[in-house]
């Protein structure tokens, strides 16, 4: 594939976009340590800091979300390699405070490695550290096992209201069990019309032939349902949500936070368009579509498509994602 | 040779660093097969963390070393090799403590250690089509030459030639693990960049002790 | 070129975007009439409103911008297409009000011709209306004669500082003396490295070859200044801030709001590291780098780039530019 | 025929609207070689207002019937044909003023205003490759044949003549306005397809004339 992106030397990329970030926000986030991304102004050191970690290129996540009400500290990796247990125990520590400090970890392996050698010294050191592990794709079958259920866009949702507890004043065990509840109560899938490539190495990381589209293919291309004829935004809208509803098992009456995900080049207008029939397909089944997000909060650079989160939501998780939020990606007022 | 020292050690790193930047493109083609071609490059890079941790290490203990190298490759940035090798040093240090001669025996808990150590994060199992697939056969060729009471150059080749039968072996496994899994049946034709690179890592343990044994 | 989007029938595209925006945005904005974009709670009759028109298929511009600290009333037209008179009328006369209304055109022929037949209009029935034209596309040679320069995406400066101004009380006049200064202060200069295509008809609005860039390339594919090799992003950088800062006459101690604005497949990735270099070649020029944007804020369906834009800001542009606004495509808080 | 009343005014509009109607796949190939080959679509879509606009005109008055017409077709919310052409439609409306038969006199009157009317939204001018191209002649036969004191149909047959004569005259010129221009130079070797449109109207002005008159 060729590479039409504007970038230096592949191995600077990382560095130089996240000097670009911390120039482009300077209200709101820095560069501290090792390249981690820390908020300009920290927050109490008796709320709980909020922290993650993960490989770049799929931005703005997941730096784009450090800033009041989100994320305290992100440990950005390689393009699309997890950073590795040191810099991820550097930020641990960084944060460290006696609130305690909740790490969000998406179900990749690299991720997961990093983040289980990190618990591990974290807990050697003492440090106060609670991990939740986000496993919401469903184009893996089984809601049973699912430790092959990777983490896609939904994180946004687990550190949205992850976030906004520890604002709050909540304990690390509250937070937690805020952050796993909507773990459980969330489900994602993408659909991909067009492939990516790796910036550095030009790699193609997946691949849709022109017409054709793949419901359920990952973040990195990895397989989905498989290959099917590009369908109208109407009828993927409506498969795709047919397929989330029953995984989540969502009943008639409930509130949904749902949210249409752009992964590269695919347009607001036809996010716009999905969404649309979201709705529609919601009223038909009395789902009250309570809370949206469209736009592009999780990328796969150029991949065209989309991701659709859907979440299960209570009085307590609406209050928290409704709470204010001002971060370089997502600001609620 | 009945024991190895600290050089021994030291020379063992420098060989297997030195295997790994000759095949690297080698590397990176198998990766691109299955994966994402970065395999090559992200050992070279994992091979320099390797150099720095040696060159932080406090001079003359065996265990920080090997700590401080497998610290050193955690800390490589690159997806899934980091946390691998560097657990798989960090494993060795760990069991070899203070000594600081290593006969076969002690080579031997070093590597059970280290295996142990790489399942702490991975679950992936022989016959996944991972590194495991040449880890594993080294580690049990190693215990049987120990037990055999053998010279631990002679144990040392046993295990870098089971390692690299081992990584030849992924040739016609799918991946279970890894970016390798998402091609599922596709995956199969090539051995696992992983595997291969571990055997390479055996490879250079047996020549680096070899340089200086003369054998 | 394959249309690889989700969408419905070519005809319901716009009509369907509209729908999902403002679903995806209820406390933010509604439609009005025919398919005017409103305010959710409109403003002040005592405040000047803030009206603009412009094609579709360029989202978030325009009708993202509607909401408190900026738009009044957004007037979408067709794909590329420029709303005809009847509803710009429709949308001053809805705006009406003793404070006086602001309407902000961006030169595009459409666009201005319906804007002068609705001009003409709104005075025959006496409403108090006054235009500002933006056309600040350095890639037309003359600043002298700048009838042939297109609007492009620094528009967005002139809707936030005059809808400050609104906001703020400023009278008409004021309001217009304000967007005209700012207007006369920026510059904007686009690069294109992959086209773009027309989303109802598939038709392609522009085209770039693999590995080659245009400079200059407009918003529909207008003739930039000709294709040469894809640079890398510090020498495209320089090449393109060089033209900007001598178009626009910047000196040495000059305040500058610079915005890296993607327009379709480009990366947030890239607009970071571009912005990297604008900062460090504004330090070597002591240029003070006041304000930044960068993302996505008018786009080209698909097309790759990005458009450069620069502002001279003086001490009251800068704070109407702080001023908060929150409209679903920019809060700033 | 000496004048013409509001019901061939209608059967001009309509007879308009046949035309392009079957051409207007024409229309998009040609604006699909320098421009984004809508054109034919938009004046569909414009010929359906100019439809709606008749039928919402106060029975009896031309005026009313030709403003109701050209401010549908400016709301065709299409780019540069809802205005260029609405305007034309709304300037022959003001001109003919509350008359109820046009003589080739006011006929030459009422397209002038027309042209006036087009020249209030652009600056284009003959030469440019636009619609201009062929409005301009129509309508300067149309004022010579009112000056001879020709029938109103003879009159805008040699204004249909004209435009057409226009029209072709484009091919070799290089688009100064409209998306064509961005082609520049490249733009040459087809006719304007606003022109083309502009001829279609003139000619089923005639058409529609003639449909009644007989001859
Ligand atoms: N989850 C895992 N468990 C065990 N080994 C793995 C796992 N993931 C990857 N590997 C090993 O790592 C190799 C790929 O390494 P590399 O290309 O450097 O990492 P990445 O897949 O992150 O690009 C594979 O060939 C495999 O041997
Ligand atoms: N600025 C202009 N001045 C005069 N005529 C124009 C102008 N822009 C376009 N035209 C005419 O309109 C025609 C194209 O119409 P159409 O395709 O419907 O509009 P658009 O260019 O907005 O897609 C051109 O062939 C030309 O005759
Ligand atoms: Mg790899
Ligand atoms: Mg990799
Ligand atoms: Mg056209
Ligand atoms: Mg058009």
């Amino acid at each position: 594939m060729p590479n039409r992106k504007f970038t230096n030397k592949p191995d600077d990329i990382v560095n130089e976009l996240l000097e670009g970030f911390v120039l482009a926000h300077p209200d709101k986030i820095r560069l501290a340590g090792s390249n981690l991304v820390v908020r300009a102004q920290p927050k109490a050191q008796d709320q709980v800091a909020v922290v993650t970690l993960g490989g770049s290129g799929h931005e703005p996540a997941l730096s784009g979300y450090v800033g009041p009400g989100m994320l305290d500290i992100s440990v950005p990796g390689d393009i699309f390699a997890a950073p590795g247990p040191p810099r991820l125990v550097e930020a641990l520590e960084m944060a460290d405070r006696p609130a305690g400090v909740l790490l969000v970890v998406l179900n990749h392996a690299g991720d997961v490695m990093s983040a289980k050698v990190a618990m591990q010294m974290a807990q050697a050191k003492g440090l106060n550290v609670k991990q939740v592990l986000t496993h919401e794709d469903i184009s893996v079958p089984s809601r049973r096992d699912p430790k092959d259920r990777r983490g896609l866009a939904g994180c946004l949702f687990v550190i949205k209201v992850a976030g906004a507890a520890a604002e709050k004043g909540y304990s690390l065990d509250e937070c937690l069990a805020v952050a796993e509840r909507m773990e459980k109560n969330m489900a994602t899938l993408a659909v991909a019309t067009a492939g990516a490539s790796h910036p550095a190495t030009g790699q193609v990381i997946a691949e849709v032939p022109d017409g054709r589209m793949n419901v359920g293919m990952g973040q990195h291309g990895e397989a989905g349902t498989g290959e099917q004829e590009l369908k109208t935004a109407d009828a993927t809208a409506r498969l795709m949500l047919e397929m989330l509803v029953k995984d989540l098992d969502v009943q008639s009456g409930e509130d949904l936070l749902v949210m249409i995900n752009g992964v590269g080049s695919a347009t607001l207008m036809e996010l716009y368009i999905v969404l649309r029939q979201v709705k529609r397909l919601c009223d038909a089944k009395g789902i009250n579509l309570a809370r949206t997000l469209v736009g592009e909060y999780l990328t796969v650079q150029e991949m065209g498509g989309f991701q659709m989160c859907i979440a299960r939501m209570d009085d307590e998780l609406l209050e928290l994602w409704d709470a204010p939020c001002c971060t370089p990606a997502l600001t609620l007022c | 040779m009945n024991a190895i020292g600290y050089e021994d050690i030291k020379r063992m790193l420098l060989a297997a660093a030195e295997l790994i930047r000759a095949h690297h493109q080698r590397l990176s083609e198998l990766d691109s097969f299955g994966g994402d071609g970065d395999h090559g490059t992200t050992m070279v890079r994992a091979m320099g963390c390797l150099e720095k941790g040696m060159a932080q290490a406090a001079d003359g203990r065996i265990d920080d070393l090997l700590n401080q190298v497998g610290w050193a490759i955690l800390g490589v940035d690159g997806g899934a090799t980091g946390p691998l090798f560097g657990s798989l040093f960090m494993g060795m240090g760990q069991a070899v403590g203070d000594r600081d001669a290593v006969d076969v025996v002690l080579l031997a808990d070093m590597f059970e250690a280290a295996r142990e150590s790489v399942a702490n994060v991975t679950q992936a199992q022989v016959g996944d089509k991972t590194l495991v697939d040449a880890l594993v056969p080294a580690v049990t060729a190693l215990r049987a030459a120990a037990d055999k009471g053998e010279d631990v150059l002679v144990a040392l080749d046993e295990a870098a030639r089971a390692a690299q039968q081992g990584a030849e072996g992924t040739r016609d496994m799918a991946a279970r693990f890894g970016r390798a899994r998402n091609r599922g049946e596709a995956s199969k034709g090539q051995p696992d960049p992983g595997a291969t690179s571990m055997a390479l890592v055996f490879q250079g343990f047996a020549q680096g002790v070899r340089t200086h044994g003369g054998s």
